[in-house]
């Protein structure tokens, strides 16, 4: 807790580094196994496929460092998706996208109330809610995928499988999100609040934050990052199906933890979950490239994972007094 | 508090006074550990609901499949009480079950047992070496975990279920006595052992003050890093009790087995009331948990709810329950 | 037992020579060197940071030194865990309870060496009866089975030193024992201490309280700087010759009363009724610094939470600038112009993790930035300010706060609550665990503040602080108001007399082991 | 391996139920039949329906228990159905060794069992009724053939599954496997899985043609759902010029709507294989009824999937899920 805390913000840049560090040896000797890992169109198409998790990354960083969880956003990305499939062939693509961003907020908000201001765990009421949301999912479809009709002549398309100079569309999101949300968590008081919130709710109370509305904003803003990568993947794969979301959620918390936000809340940093997304990506596309049977890339991740936050762990134990 | 007997006479009076200070106690009781109460009502409105729900032949098997995830919540408590977690529990309890089975051909019947049993206490013994030696958040170390230890399950056994090749096997997954399964006998028992431990021992006693001051702990000379990895050691041994015995009871493993059941475990162990910020919590609360969970998942199987409203009810239960739970179990602040 | 001496005998129980410890980048200790004698109190004096609190883990297992030598009875001794100190006989009682708040009072003092029955189960019965006998020698009031978390501080720290009773330690190390109790409380434990002397205990007490240093110790180590800067005994020595080296200069006064300018009424309470508080009437004018005293659980801290809306009022009202004004929620109490300096600086006062123009910044989040958008420049410039005026002493902005001493993280919480430009300042115990120099900068800067205008609220149970600073002082017990003192009869005896009834429940003698 | 099953195809095992009830045949009304599956994809919630749908024209009660592809958890649901003592049960076994003890139980309970679209191994068959429907098995092995064939017997392929573990995965991919291997020209590359999500089998595909690049000449997925997944990934590198454009063949098993137009327009996707779950539906809870009344049925009502690409698409019916 101790080194959590100390090194919440001022060696966020080694802490960054530390992560990182290990990792790009590790990438360095997957890439001789698989060379076409990093040419460049390759490259291009992990960042691309980066971008949901990355996209679902960014929120579930604000609800870490306040101090909480929301795993009920793989069910979540079921859910949304399925209803903009919907909404695109039935109303129109523009509905579509304002009723996704609006049931994200939606479901941000119950989350919302249930873990802010109803103060329920955190661990067990989203868990509860991913339950919850997969059942409505299969009631909202009836159990039925859904599809585009007719892929080829609908703007929604640019959000999954645009370009702009080159480079893909949800790869812009997902940075532009990165900057627009970075901006907002380490520049602005509302991202000063939350680290607060997260550092000691007490003390924030005290100093006259409002502990219960920002626990809240941060799964709403949660929300609303799953409705947009529900948008990226409802317009890559132009369809929707029930099982969409099935455990993003882990591997969502696995790519943040891996960026060195700390689950006791108060510290971590959206740069910081960026490399996890994109480390995680890389190292799961070299395993793929490989060769290695599925089972053998679940283990070698596993190790990796655990190597490379043990060797930041005590990097920062040696940096810190006591 | 008071009591509302209303005494009437010299010869009723104490009977009388007798009810009142149970039922008081009762309701203090129940106001500290709402689960039972929770259990009290479905078990109420199932019977009312399903005319099969309060069979013996029900009821003996709701306790089967509480036994089944029931296992994983006891090593939970523990960990939990001492302020850590593990995820790993479903995928280590694939892995035993595929041990156990798996080798059975080549091994015989107790040794893979006991190689099952020994895989769990060695991922328990690893988590627990990386949380504390290396100092890592058990939350990360058993989520990279859970997938690792699934990959080693798949790369044993393969994707295929293995059947056990021993009759004795499948004969004492079936067993029962009387007419409970010998696995939730099993279960109980371990649980009671759980309970014993936690309120009777050195160790049980000496989580509560990991989990509770783990400076305090320290400074007094408990050995804080030793106790953990065990009580991970414990966890993952349990699991791997969880997995052989669903081999048992099915005839045959894959690694699939317990796959999403440390969600159902660590929602039982809360739902009894054991605090994630730990220092707290009774096992014998984790069985009411563990009972609710069961009872709830066959319960709306025996009263026709349709699938996908199943998958939404359990969600609004667990939310439900979460919620009255923090209503009623307000602790007065401490003085 | 060894309960023969009553005088402390010249007999030396450890000695320690040439201590060293360096932490990457701070030499904590540097060549210490001190004896003990058995049965005596020994003082350890210095500011924060001059290292006592090392030394006093080092004797007590928790840290190993880089260099030097420790015997204890005569022999070479390597302290390498808690426990090998423990069972040596040395004890250290933390300055932060050590205890586990769901387990019991008998648990929580055999934790780490429970008994133990077959089928390694707890031996209750042992566990109970040693742990009676133990509470019983230092006439305690409550039970081995009682939970620790539902005692008061005071008697949570009686279970600390019943356990070195129950251990029959030779050596006990309070660490700033009295940093919570009240003055009745700290009574009692200093007959405690002695009493523990006559046995032939030796007690080592860590303490900022030059009073308690005199009252209580035979003879005085101070260190300054990681370094010995001198050893004295007692009553050859006095309170100035004790500062000067700990700060290695004169320390001017203690205390510096502000001018009376008393100007309007700020704010009136009228009936305060609030939980364990009860119907509390009283009023603060602007210049005015009104002190609070009660003791620990009185109902003291409630009153100020009350006021600042953390604590929902069930009737009374609050009038503030003479209109009636309902504060629900601190940002109300914030909005009129109301700071709180709480009682816990730690889990009430700061976000340890973050730095201090952070925790600065936290009231004041408005004032530092532009439509939403933190103006670093402002930040910075507003914390630099503070840290001049206040003369904090940090690495720099963003240093975590947790890194820093207990006289600058609470000069922190204080400038961030002047930061917010108060009309009224209340402070719960500004002065806890803050060292001497810092907590003569800190009265000084409360009579700074009431000289220019503000309305102040001290609440302390330190009868020297409240009596130094106060313009008036307000007695609570049980949550009543008990009276109200005027500047001209201050005394300790006024004080005393407005809360006693309430003091320990144990001052009536209990049969005590033989 | 099991090819004998396909000279067997169709040809109903005449074994006799052993349940051939005495006494008089229940009224519709007062019974009812327990399904158990896992209500977890369109194919599955196609055979909901139509096991309503029938049970609605039949006059009886049905109680459908759905396990999310928690296979201990399909016992548990076994055994709830016990407890409600329905009067048969048709399974959609997730673990063809695991659910046997379970089967056996309700069997010992008197309650016949009707598995549908998939069996247990040889050691449960004995406490089951009636076997009904297609086989996963065979579902592949058609996939492969059509691979096979649009690839002139020679070629390098890779194979996408489902979710690892799932008996329609393991099976269907066997079942590809057994094709594949009738021809010597082709190598099967690797084998990946999907989780049964079309997102995942895009972003596999990518990767496998980023390794592979053009070396790829087909691709047997597991369902339709994959295969469209894998056409996107296609499309994108024949765009970019990594891939010649309909150089690689992909054909699937379980053919979904969306898939049969697909093939329809011609293209990469080659052909699927049909997996008609109303059919299904209405065999298995037929069959059940039919032993409820006391009727004798064939143990084993195997019917053929027949496998369809573009040149016979228009004799083929538009799959509704």
């Amino acid at each position: 807790m101790f080194q959590d805390a100390v090194l919440g913000k001022s060696r966020l840049a080694f802490q960054r580094l530390g992560v990182a560090l290990p990792f790009l040896v590790i990438l360095g000797l997957v890439a001789t196994a698989a060379p076409t890992l990093l040419e460049p169109s390759n490259i291009g198409q992990v960042l691309r496929q980066s971008s949901i998790v990355g996209v679902m990354a960014l929120g579930m960083t604000f609800v870490l460092i306040s101090g909480r969880v929301d795993l009920s956003i793989g069910s979540m990305l079921s859910l949304i998706t399925m209803i903009t499939i919907d909404l695109h062939d039935r109303v129109g693509p523009g509905v579509a996208v304002i009723a996704a961003l609006g049931v994200g907020l939606g479901i941000g908000i119950v989350n919302g109330i249930l873990v802010g201001f109803l103060r329920l765990n955190a661990l067990i009421a989203t868990l509860a809610m991913l339950s919850l949301l997969q059942g409505a999912t299969m009631i909202y479809s009836n159990g039925r995928d859904l599809t585009v009709a007719a892929p080829g002549e609908t703007w929604f398309a640019f959000i999954g499988r645009g370009q702009v100079y080159g480079i893909a569309v949800p790869i812009l999101i997902f940075l532009g999100l990165a900057a627009l949300l970075g901006f907002l968590l380490h520049k602005t008081s509302y991202g000063r609040r939350v680290f607060a919130v997260g550092g000691n709710e007490t003390t924030s109370a005290f100093s006259g934050l409002r502990a219960p509305l920002i626990v809240a904003s941060t799964y709403v803003i949660s929300g609303l990052t799953t409705a947009v990568a529900a948008l990226i993947i409802g317009s890559r794969v132009m369809g929707a199906q029930t099982n969409t979301g099935v455990g993003y959620e882990f591997e969502v918390i696995a790519a943040v933890a891996l960026g060195g936000t700390s689950f006791l809340g108060g510290s971590g940093s959206i740069a910081g979950s960026v490399i996890g997304v994109v480390i995680l990506a890389f190292l799961q596309n070299g395993l793929l490239q490989m060769g290695l049977p599925y089972y053998l890339q679940w283990i070698v991740s596993w190790v990796i994972i655990i190597l490379a936050v043990w060797t930041d762990a005590a990097s920062k134990r040696k940096k810190v007094l006591v | 508090m008071s009591a509302v007997s209303e005494p009437i006479d010299g010869l009723g009076r104490d009977s009388t006074n007798w009810a009142a200070t149970a039922l008081t106690a009762i309701g203090l009781w129940a106001r500290r550990y709402p689960v039972w109460i929770f259990l009290a009502a479905a078990l109420v409105f199932f019977s009312l609901k399903s005319p099969h729900f309060l069979s013996v032949f029900n009821l003996s098997n709701i306790l089967l499949q509480a036994a089944f995830f029931g296992f994983l919540s006891i090593g939970l408590t523990l960990l939990i009480i001492s302020r850590n977690i593990d995820l790993t529990v479903g995928s280590v309890a694939g892995l035993a079950a595929c041990l156990a089975v798996g080798l059975q051909p080549s091994l015989g019947l107790w040794l893979p047992i006991a190689i099952g049993l020994g895989a769990g206490l060695a991922i328990g013994l690893l988590n627990g070496f990386l949380v504390e030696r290396a100092g890592i958040d058990s939350f990360i170390v058993t989520l990279a975990g859970m997938i690792g230890i699934k990959g080693l399950a798949f790369a044993f056994a393969g994707e295929e279920s293995i059947s056990a090749s021993i009759d004795l096997f499948n004969e004492l997954g079936a067993l029962r006595i009387g007419r409970i399964h010998a696995i939730a006998l099993l279960f109980l028992a371990l649980l009671a052992i759980g309970h014993y431990v936690l309120k009777h021992t050195k160790y049980g006693r000496e989580t509560y003050a990991i989990g509770g001051n783990r400076t305090a702990a320290v400074n007094a000379g408990v050995r804080v890093s030793r106790h953990v990895i065990i009580g991970f050691a414990i966890s993952g041994l349990l699991a791997a009790f969880c997995g052989i015995a669903m081999a048992a009871n099915m005839g045959a493993a894959m690694p699939a087995f317990g796959l999403g059941y440390e969600g159902w475990a660590i929602a039982a162990v809360v739902l009894g009331g054991t605090k994630l910020s730990g220092g707290s919590g009774r096992i014998v609360n984790t069985l009411g948990g563990v009972l609710l969970l069961a009872s709830l998942r066959n319960g709306l199987n025996m009263i026709h709810v349709p699938a996908y409203y199943v998958l939404v009810t359990i969600g609004g239960a667990l939310i439900l329950a979460l919620f009255f739970d923090t209503q009623f179990s307000r602790k007065p602040r401490q003085g | 037992m060894t309960n023969s001496a009553t005088q402390p005998t010249d007999d030396v129980i450890l000695s320690a020579s040439g201590i060293s410890k360096s932490f990457p980048g701070v030499r904590a200790l540097d060549d210490v060197s001190f004896t003990l004698r058995k049965g005596e109190v020994h003082a350890l004096c210095g500011e924060n940071g001059a290292g006592k609190s090392t030394l006093m883990k080092i004797l007590a297992g928790v840290y190993q030194p880089d260099g030097g030598v420790i015997r204890y009875d005569g022999r070479d001794v390597a302290l390498t865990d808690p426990l090998a100190a423990k069972q040596l006989g040395i004890l250290l009682i933390h300055q932060e309870l050590s205890l586990v708040p769901e387990l019991s009072v008998a648990e929580n003092i055999f934790l780490g060496s429970l008994p133990l029955k077959r089928f390694g189960r707890v031996d209750g019965a042992r566990l109970r009866a040693d742990t009676r006998q133990a509470l019983d020698r230092l006439g305690c009031d409550f039970g081995p089975d009682d939970i620790v978390s539902t005692l008061s501080i005071a008697r949570q720290q009686l279970v600390e030193i019943a356990r070195a009773v129950a251990f029959q330690s030779s050596i006990v190390i309070f660490d700033e024992p009295t940093a919570s109790l009240t003055q009745q409380e700290a009574d009692h434990l200093f007959q405690t201490i002695r009493r523990l002397s006559e046995s032939g205990v030796t007690t080592v007490y860590i303490s900022h309280k030059m009073r308690e240093i005199f009252e209580i110790s035979d003879r005085i180590t101070v260190l300054r700087d990681g370094k010995v800067s001198g050893g004295l005994t007692t009553r050859q020595s006095n309170e100035d010759e004790v500062t000067r080296l700990m700060i290695g200069r004169d320390l001017d006064h203690y205390f510096i009363r502000a001018e009376r300018q008393e100007g309007a009424e700020l704010l009136r309470v009228e009936g305060l009724t609030s939980g364990p508080v009860r119907d509390i009437s009283f009023n603060v004018h602007r210049g005015e610094i009104v002190g609070l005293y009660g003791l620990v659980g009185s109902g003291r801290t409630e009153i100020a939470e009350a006021i600042f809306g953390i604590r929902p009022l069930e009737s009374g009202t609050l009038s503030w600038e003479g209109e009636v004004r309902s504060i629900r929620s601190p940002r109300d109490a914030i909005a009129l112009g109301i700071g709180l300096v709480p009682e816990d600086r730690k889990h009430q006062g700061l976000v340890l993790g973050l730095g201090g123009s952070d925790n600065l910044a936290l009231p004041n989040l408005g004032r530092v930035s532009r439509l939403g958008v933190i103006a670093s420049g402002l930040e910075g410039l507003l914390f630099e300010d503070y840290r001049k005026r206040l003369s904090i002493s940090t690495a720099g902005p963003k240093q975590p706060v947790l890194t820093l001493s207990g006289g600058n993280q609470q000069k922190i919480v204080i400038a961030k609550w002047l930061a917010v430009a108060p009309k009224l300042l209340i402070l719960d115990e500004p002065t806890r665990g803050v060292d001497v120099g810092a907590k003569a900068e800190i009265h000084g800067l409360i009579a700074k503040l009431a000289e220019s205008g503000l309305a102040v609220i001290v609440i302390s149970s330190e009868m020297p602080e409240i009596i130094g600073v106060s313009h008036r002082i307000l007695t609570i017990a049980d949550g009543r108001l008990t009276g109200e003192i005027a500047e001209s009869e201050f005394s300790e005896d006024r004080l005393i007399a407005a809360v006693t009834g309430h003091v320990w429940a144990d001052e009536t003698p209990r049969p005590q082991a033989a | 391996m099991r090819n004998i099953l396909l000279t067997v195809t169709a040809l109903a095992t005449l074994v006799v139920s052993p349940l051939a009830a005495s006494a008089e045949p229940k009224p519709r009304g007062d019974i009812t039949v327990g399904l158990a599956f896992d209500l977890v994809n369109p194919w599955a919630a196609a055979y909901d329906a139509a096991f309503k749908k029938t049970a609605g024209e039949l006059g009886i009660k049905i109680v459908v228990l759905d396990s999310q592809g928690d296979v201990p958890r399909q016992s548990n649901n076994l055994r709830d159905l016990v407890a409600q003592q329905v009067d048969a049960i048709v399974l959609l076994p997730n673990n063809k060794k695991a659910v046997i003890p379970a089967v056996r139980e309700a069997h010992d309970a008197g309650i016949p069992i009707v598995l549908s679209n998939g069996r247990v191994d040889e050691s449960g068959e004995k406490y089951v009724v009636a076997w009904t429907g297609p086989d996963h098995h065979l579902t592949g092995f058609r996939s492969g053939e059509l691979l096979a064939e649009a690839l002139g017997g020679k070629g390098r392929v890779v194979i996408l599954t489902g979710t690892p573990g799932t008996e329609s995965s393991i099976e269907r991919e066997r079942g590809c496997r057994d094709a594949l291997a009738k021809h010597p020209g082709i190598e099967v590359l690797d084998s990946q899985p999907t989780d049964w999500k079309r997102e995942k089998a895009q972003t596999v595909t990518e990767a496998l043609i980023s390794r592979f690049g053009d070396k790829i000449d087909g691709i047997c997925a597991n369902d339709d759902g994959i295969s469209l997944g894998a056409l996107s990934a296609i499309d994108a590198a024949v765009v970019s010029g990594r891939v010649q454009a309909d150089h690689i063949k992909v054909t699937s098993g379980a053919a979904f709507a969306e898939g049969y137009q697909t093939i329809k327009k011609g293209g990469s996707f080659y052909g699927s294989v049909l997996m008609p779950p109303e059919q299904d539906a209405a065999l298995a809870l037929t069959t059940a009824v039919r032993i409820i009344d006391g009727e004798t049925v064939p143990k084993s009502q195997f019917y053929e999937t027949p496998a369809f690409s573009r040149a016979n698409i228009d004799q083929t019916p538009i799959p509704n899920f």
